[in-house]
C-alpha cells in the first residue's frame, strides 16, 4: 500500500528518513506531504486524500481525533534550543539582553507551539518584558530558524532539531520546567483507516529503529 | 442606387438627408471644411451606430428603424481621409488582407492593382516609413482590392502631385467605365470632380443644397456661389475625330472644332472636357491673328451677376452649355444680353488634362 | 551533491502552461470586452478582476478550499458532474491559478486593446472583415505588447505562486506539489542546499525563457505606430 | 462578535502606498527606457526585470532575508551608512515589497510607452517641450491606461502577498505585521471567524477602492485614440 | 539664413543637399510624392538622428560631426503632414501647450491665432472629433503659437477647401510680412505656392534640382517641365492704382495697365500677380472686340519646346517675364520668333484671387 502523510514542516526531514526505513523493512510506501499544521488541519477538513497526520502539537490531532478521525498518540518531544551563532559558547540566557543582540527571533506564540515554549520560557526566566521590543517572529520554526541563520537575528529560539548537529556559537537546551512539553502528537485519518501502509507507519514510529532516526534529528522521545 | 434619409447630430453639427438618391457613377461629393462629407460616408458605410434614419441600397435595406446591416455586409470599399492602413502589416500584407477576403468576387487582381498603382517598390516596406502620398496610393489600392459594389473615397488624392493624379484617374476611370463600381468622392479639387464625376452633390452645413449631373451643375449659374468662381464652368462632350500632324488632337463638338494637346484616345471616342468660366473670353466677331485656335459660335442664354466686378454668362453652344465669367466693364463694352449671338475663344492648352476623360455616359449606359 | 527531484519542475511547468492558456482563452475575450464596452457595469468588473489579488494567497487558497470542498454546493456539484474532487487535484489547482493570475491576464490585455482604438478596427471592417475576424487579425496583432506582457506576468506569477496552490492542491508528490512548493519546503525544512539548486534552476530556466522571448520581441517586432 | 485589531490594516495601507510610489518614480523612468531604447541589453532588461515573479515569495524573502542580514556585504553597509538593519524594519519592507512588485509596475507601463509611439512625442519637441516636459505631458497622459494598470496591480499585489514581507519583517505587531499576515494568522489558528472578518474588511475596503477608481476612470477619460 | 549639407539614406533612397541655402521669407519646396520634402523638413528640425553632415542657422550650428542641437531647442514651427495634434488635450490645451512653452516670444497672441484661423467654435473639442480641414487648422495654430524662428509646413492647407484657404493664407502673409518668419512650405499646389513664396526649391528623388527667387524659376522655361505644364507661369508685380467704380481694381505694371477684379489694398501698394503660361494668348497686333481687357505689349525673348503639340515662349514686357504656353500651330502661324513684338493678352479673371497677394519683397526688406 501506499499512504499519503501530512507532516508538519519541522518534522519532514525525520519523517523522510523514516518513511525511507519503513519501506524498507515492510515494502509499504509512505509519501510525505508537509506544511504548518494549521494548514493540514484545513485541507483535512476540506477532504484532503491525507491517510495519517504528524502534528507540530497535541492540540490538532485531539482536535481531529474528537470529529472522528483515529486515536491521537505522540510520536515526538520538541526541544527548544536558545541559538546565538555569534555569542561565546558560555554564555547563559542574559546575553539576550545585551546591546549587541538586536533582535531575538521566536516562533509566532500563535501558531507554532515552538514559539508558545520560547514566549513561556522567556516569562519564566523573567526576561520577556525586557526583551519585548526585540522580538522578531517566524511563522513556524522554519523560518525562525532563516532568521537567526542568516544574521538577520543574532538569537532564537528554535527547535534543536533545526540545529542538526553543527552549533556555532552559544546553544542551550532551555531547561523543560520553563516551557510546557512540545507533545507533538500522531493520528490515523479517516481516508486512511483501511490502509495498512498508514496503520503501519504509526505503528513503525513507536518501533526502537524509528525512535533512534526521531532522537538523532534533536527530538525527545515520548 | 443608393438612398440614404438619415439624421446624426453632434455637438453643434447635424447632418440631415432627405430623400437623397445616389446614382450609379461617379458622384463627386463637394463641400466646405467641416461640412459633413466625412460624416456622410461614415453613415453610409455604417460606421455611425449612432444615425437614425434609414439607408438602403437597391431593394437591400442597410439601416432602418429595425434593423442594421453591419459595415463589413454591406460590401463597400472605403478610403479613409487618414488612409488607416494597418500598422502591423506590411504595404503587400494590408492589400492582401483586402484581397484574401474578396476571394472570388468580380474586379481587378492584385497584380492589376499593384501595377495601376505603382506599388511594387512599396510592398516589403512598413506603412510607417511611407511618404504621405505613398500612404494615399496604398490606401485606395487596398480599398479596390474589396472588390466592393460600391467605393466611397475621402479626398483620396489629396496628398498626391498632380503628376501622379494623373497616373492614377485613368485607373478610377477605369473602374467606373469597365467594372461600373458607383463611387461616392469627396474632394476639394473641382478639376478631379470633373473629370471622374457625372453627378455633383453640394453639402453645407450637414445638408445637401445642390445634387444632379455634373454638366447640368456646372453650367448652372446658380449653383456657381457653392462651387467657388474659380471652379464653375461647364463640362461639354466632343468626339475625338483626328490627331493632327502637328501633334494637337482635333475634336469635333456640336457647333465648331475645338483643337487640344494630344490626347490618346482612339478617334471616335467621345471625350468630355470643362471649360473654365473664366477661361472663356467673348468676343462679337470672329477674331483674328489670335494664338487661341478654339472659337466657338454661341448665343448667349442668361447673364447673372457673380459678384461686384463679374458676371456670369450662360451660353448656348449648340447643345452645349458653356459659362463665361467676363467683368461688367467687358460685358457693357460688348453690349451683352441674352439671345446675342458672340463668339467664345477658348485657348486651347487651357483645357487641362485633368479635364478631359472618356465621356462615360456614352460608353457605359 | 546529487540533484533534487526535477519532478515539481515538469508540473510547474504544465501548471503554468495550461494555467496561462486558459487564462488566456478566457481573458483575451474578457479584456476585449471591458475595452470597448459602454456598459455601466464595467468598472465593477474591471474591480472585480483585481480583486483575487488583495487576499493573501493562502487565504485565497482557503476560501478557495472551501469553495471547492466536497462539502460545498460548487464542490459537490463538481464532483457529481465529473466524478472527481476539484481539491487536491490538478484541475483544482488550474482553476485555482487561474482565478489568482486573472488579473495579470485581463488588466495588460485591456488596456492594450484600448490603445489600439477604433479606427484600426473600423478599416478592417471596411475590408470585409467581421468581429472575431478583426479580433485575430487587427485587434490581437496590435496588441501584441500587451499579449507578451500579459502571458509573462501570467505565467511567472503561475511559476513562482504557491500559496493557493499549496492550500488547494494539498502539496501531493507528482500530482499537485510545484516546484515553488519543493523549495519553499527545502527553505522551510531548513534544507537549503537543495532550496538553493532548485532555486537556481527555476531562475536559470525561467531567465533563459524570458531573454529568449524578449529577443524574439525585438527581433521581429511587428510594425507598431513608430 | 468584536472587531479585530485594525492596527495591520493601516499598517498594510501605508506599505501598500509607500511601495507603489517609490515603484512609480523607480518604475515609470525604467518602462520609458526600456521602450525607447535601442540597446542591446534591452532584452536582458526586460527579463530581469519579470525574475522576481518566478520565486516563491517566502524564498524570495529568504533570499532577501540573507542579503540584507547585516552579515552580507549589502546588508552590513547599510548598518553602516544609515545606521539601522534592513532587516526587520519598515524600510527592509518597502524595499522588499518594491522588488517583489517590480515586473507589475514597469511591465504595464513599458507597454503602454511602446503604444504611444514616436509621433506625438516629435509633435511635442517642435511645440518647444524638452524631454522631462515631454514625459510629463504627453507620455505619461497618454500612457494613462497603462498607470492604472500597474498601479492597480502593484498596489493590489502589495495589500496581499505577504511572503516576502514575512521573511524580511519578522511579523513584528505595529511594525511589520500586515493584515494579510494577520488573516494568515487566524486562518493557520483555526480562527476562522476572525479571519473571515479580517478578510472581509479587505475585501469590502479593496472592492470599493478599486471601484471608485475605474469609476473615476470611465467618467474622465483623457481623449485617447478612439 | 539656414545651410543645409545633409545626408540620408533608406533603403532604395537617399536625400542629399550640397550647400543649399534657405533665404529668408517663404521658401516653397514642391516635388513629387516621395521625392523626400517631408525628409527635408525633418532632417531640419532635428527629428532624423541618423541624417549625417552640418545644418547651420546663421551662425548657430545645428548639426554638424561634433554638436548635435536636439529638436526642441532650435526654435522652429513645424505643421506635420498628419497634423498630430495631441489625442488626449482639448483643442485649446493642444494651442495652450504652444503657447505655454513660447511665453515672452514675440510674435501673435492666442486670440489673435484663435480668430485668424476660426478656432473659437473647435476649442472644447478633443481632436478625435474634428473633421480632416478642422484638424490642419488646429495644426497650423499650434505650431504659430510655438513663435518659431524658422516655420516648416508641410502641405498644411491640403484638407482645406478653397475659401478655407482663401481666408487662412492671408494670415500667412502677414506672418510673412509682419514678423518677418522664414517658412518653408510644402505644397502640391503651385497657387498657394505663387501667393506665398518668394523662393522656389524643386526636389526630385532626394537631391534639390532647382532652387532660386519665384519670379525667375517661373519664368524659366527649363524649370517648367518640373512643375508641370498647368503650373507655368511667370509672377510679375504692379502697382495698385485705383479702384474703379465698376469693381474693377487697376494695376500699373512696367507696360500697361492692367485691369482684376476688385483687390482689398491699399492705392500705391506692390502687388505680386500669377500669369499662367496657359492663360496668355499672343497676337500679333492689338486686338479690339474682346472680353478680354489686359494686352500687354511685349517681345518675344526665348521661345523653347514644351511637348509635342506647344512651345512656351517667354515675353519680355518691361521688366517683367511672361511666359506663354502656346500650341505650334498657333506659334507657326503667328510666325512667332525671338525678338519679334507682339501682344500678351490675358483675361482679367483668370488671375485668381490665390495668385494676388502683397508683393512682400517691396513691404519688407
Ligand atoms: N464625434 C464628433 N463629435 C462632435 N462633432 C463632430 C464629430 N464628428 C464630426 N463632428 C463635426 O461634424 C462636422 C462635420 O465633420 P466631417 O468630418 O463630416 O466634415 P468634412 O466635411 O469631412 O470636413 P473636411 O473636409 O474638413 O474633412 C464638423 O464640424 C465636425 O467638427
Ligand atoms: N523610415 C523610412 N524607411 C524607408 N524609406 C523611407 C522612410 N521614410 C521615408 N522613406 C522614403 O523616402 C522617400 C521620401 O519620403 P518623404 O516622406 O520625404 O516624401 P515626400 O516628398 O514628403 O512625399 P509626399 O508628398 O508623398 O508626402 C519616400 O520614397 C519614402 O518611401
Ligand atoms: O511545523 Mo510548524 O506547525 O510550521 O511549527
Ligand atoms: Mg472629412
Ligand atoms: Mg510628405
Amino acid at each position: 500500500d501506499t499512504a499519503l502523510a501530512a507532516v508538519a514542516a519541522n518534522f519532514a526531514s525525520a519523517a523522510t528518513e523514516l518513511a525511507t526505513g519503513f519501506t524498507a523493512q515492510t515494502g509499504h510506501e509512505v509519501q510525505i506531504t508537509t506544511g504548518s499544521t494549521g494548514k493540514l488541519y484545513a485541507q483535512i477538513t476540506a477532504g484532503a486524500p491525507f491517510d495519517l497526520m504528524l502534528s507540530a502539537d497535541a492540540a490538532t490531532p485531539a482536535r481531529l481525533q474528537a470529529e472522528g478521525h483515529g486515536t491521537a498518540a505522540p510520536y515526538a518531544i520538541g526541544v527548544l534550543t536558545l541559538w546565538a551563532p555569534d555569542m561565546p559558547k558560555d554564555s547563559t540566557p542574559r546575553a539576550l539582553l545585551d546591546a549587541s543582540i538586536r533582535h531575538i527571533a521566536i516562533a509566532n506564540p500563535d501558531l507554532a507551539p515552538y514559539g508558545a515554549a520560547a514566549k513561556s520560557a522567556l516569562t519564566k526566566m523573567r526576561l520577556f518584558d525586557a526583551i519585548t521590543d526585540k522580538i522578531v517572529m517566524g511563522q513556524n520554526i522554519g523560518q525562525t530558524f532563516a532568521l537567526v541563520q542568516s544574521g538577520a537575528a543574532e538569537a532564537g529560539f528554535i527547535a534543536r532539531s533545526a540545529l542538526a548537529g553543527n552549533v556555532t556559537g552559544y546553544a542551550w537546551d532551555v531547561s523543560p520546567d520553563l516551557y510546557p512539553t512540545i507533545r507533538q502528537d500522531a493520528i490515523l485519518l479517516a481516508h486512511g483507516k483501511d490502509n495498512a501502509a498508514a496503520q503501519g507507519f504509526l505503528e513503525y514510529l513507536a518501533s526502537d529503529a524509528a525512535r533512534d532516526v526521531i532522537a538523532r534529528y534533536g527530538y525527545d522521545l515520548p | 442606387m443608393l438612398s440614404i434619409d438619415i439624421k446624426i447630430e453632434y455637438q453643434g453639427f447635424m447632418l440631415q438627408t432627405c430623400q437623397t438618391v445616389l446614382a450609379s457613377g461617379v458622384t463627386a461629393l463637394f463641400g466646405r471644411s467641416g461640412s459633413g462629407k466625412s460624416t456622410l460616408l461614415r453613415v453610409i458605410s455604417g460606421l455611425e451606430a449612432r444615425a437614425k434614419g434609414r439607408v438602403a441600397w437597391g431593394d437591400e435595406v442597410w439601416q432602418d428603424d429595425s434593423h442594421f446591416t453591419p459595415p463589413h455586409k454591406r460590401g463597400i470599399g472605403f478610403v479613409f481621409q487618414d488612409t488607416r492602413l494597418f500598422p502591423h502589416l506590411t504595404v503587400a500584407r494590408n492589400l492582401a488582407y483586402a484581397d484574401k477576403r474578396a476571394r472570388g468576387l468580380p474586379g481587378a487582381s492584385l497584380d492589376d492593382i499593384v501595377d495601376a498603382l505603382d506599388l511594387g517598390p512599396l510592398m516589403a516596406r512598413n506603412p510607417a516609413t511611407l511618404s504621405g502620398g505613398e500612404q494615399s496610393r496604398c490606401a485606395i489600392g487596398r480599398a479596390l482590392l474589396t472588390r466592393p459594389r460600391m467605393l466611397l473615397m475621402d479626398e483620396p488624392l489629396a496628398a498626391l502631385d498632380a503628376t501622379r493624379k494623373a497616373e492614377i484617374l485613368p485607373y478610377l476611370e477605369r473602374l467606373r467605365d469597365q467594372i461600373g463600381t458607383p463611387i461616392l468622392y469627396v474632394s476639394h479639387n473641382m478639376a478631379e470632380v470633373t473629370r471622374l464625376a457625372n453627378h455633383l452633390m453640394l453639402i453645407d452645413a450637414g445638408r445637401i443644397t445642390h445634387s444632379g449631373p455634373l454638366s447640368a451643375l456646372l453650367a448652372d449659374p446658380a449653383a456657381a456661389p457653392a462651387l467657388g468662381p474659380q471652379e464653375a464652368g461647364a463640362v461639354i462632350t466632343a468626339t475625338l475625330t483626328a490627331h493632327e500632324a502637328d501633334g494637337l488632337s482635333r475634336l469635333q463638338t456640336a457647333t465648331a472644332p475645338l483643337f487640344l494637346p494630344h490626347i490618346d484616345a482612339p478617334l471616335g471616342s467621345r471625350q468630355r472636357i470643362r471649360i473654365l468660366a473664366q477661361d472663356v473670353i467673348l468676343a462679337r466677331e470672329a477674331p483674328t491673328g489670335l494664338s487661341a485656335l478654339n472659337i466657338l459660335p454661341a448665343v448667349v442664354s442668361q447673364i447673372s451677376s457673380d459678384g461686384d466686378a463679374a458676371v456670369m454668362v450662360q451660353l448656348r453652344a449648340g447643345n452645349d452649355l458653356i459659362l463665361a465669367r467676363v467683368t461688367r466693364r467687358s460685358a457693357a463694352a460688348l453690349g451683352l444680353c441674352a439671345g446675342m449671338a458672340c463668339f467664345a475663344i477658348v485657348k486651347s492648352v487651357s483645357v487641362a488634362p485633368a479635364h478631359i476623360g472618356p465621356d462615360h455616359n456614352a460608353t457605359h449606359q | 551533491m546529487t540533484l533534487p527531484d526535477l519532478g515539481p519542475l515538469w508540473l510547474t511547468l504544465k501548471l503554468a502552461a495550461i494555467t496561462t492558456v486558459f487564462l488566456l482563452i478566457l481573458g483575451a475575450p474578457l479584456a476585449w470586452w471591458l475595452a470597448r464596452t459602454r456598459s455601466r457595469l464595467k468598472p465593477l468588473i474591471e474591480a472585480l478582476t483585481a480583486l483575487p489579488l488583495v487576499l493573501p494567497p493562502t487565504v485565497l487558497g482557503f476560501y478557495l478550499l472551501v469553495l471547492f470542498s466536497p462539502n460545498s454546493t460548487f464542490g459537490g456539484f463538481w464532483v457529481q458532474v465529473t466524478g472527481e474532487t476539484l481539491t487536491f487535484s490538478f484541475t483544482g489547482l488550474v482553476i485555482a491559478s487561474m482565478l489568482y493570475s486573472l488579473p495579470f491576464m485581463v488588466q495588460p490585455l485591456q488596456s492594450a486593446f484600448e490603445a489600439v482604438g477604433r479606427a484600426p478596427l473600423e478599416a478592417a471592417m471596411m475590408l470585409r472583415a467581421g468581429p472575431l475576424d478583426r479580433f485575430f487579425t487587427v485587434a490581437v496583432p496590435m496588441a501584441k505588447r500587451g499579449f507578451l506582457t500579459a502571458l509573462v506576468l501570467s505565467f511567472t506569477h503561475t511559476l513562482g505562486e504557491f500559496g493557493v496552490v499549496l492550500m488547494v492542491g494539498g502539496n501531493i508528490p507528482g500530482k499537485t506539489k510545484v516546484i515553488s512548493i519543493a523549495i519553499y519546503e527545502h527553505v522551510e525544512t531548513i534544507n537549503y542546499a537543495d532550496a538553493h539548486v532548485l532555486a537556481a534552476i527555476l531562475l536559470v530556466f525561467s531567465f533563459a525563457t524570458l531573454l529568449m522571448v524578449y529577443t524574439l520581441n525585438r527581433r521581429f517586432p511587428s510594425g507598431g505606430n513608430t
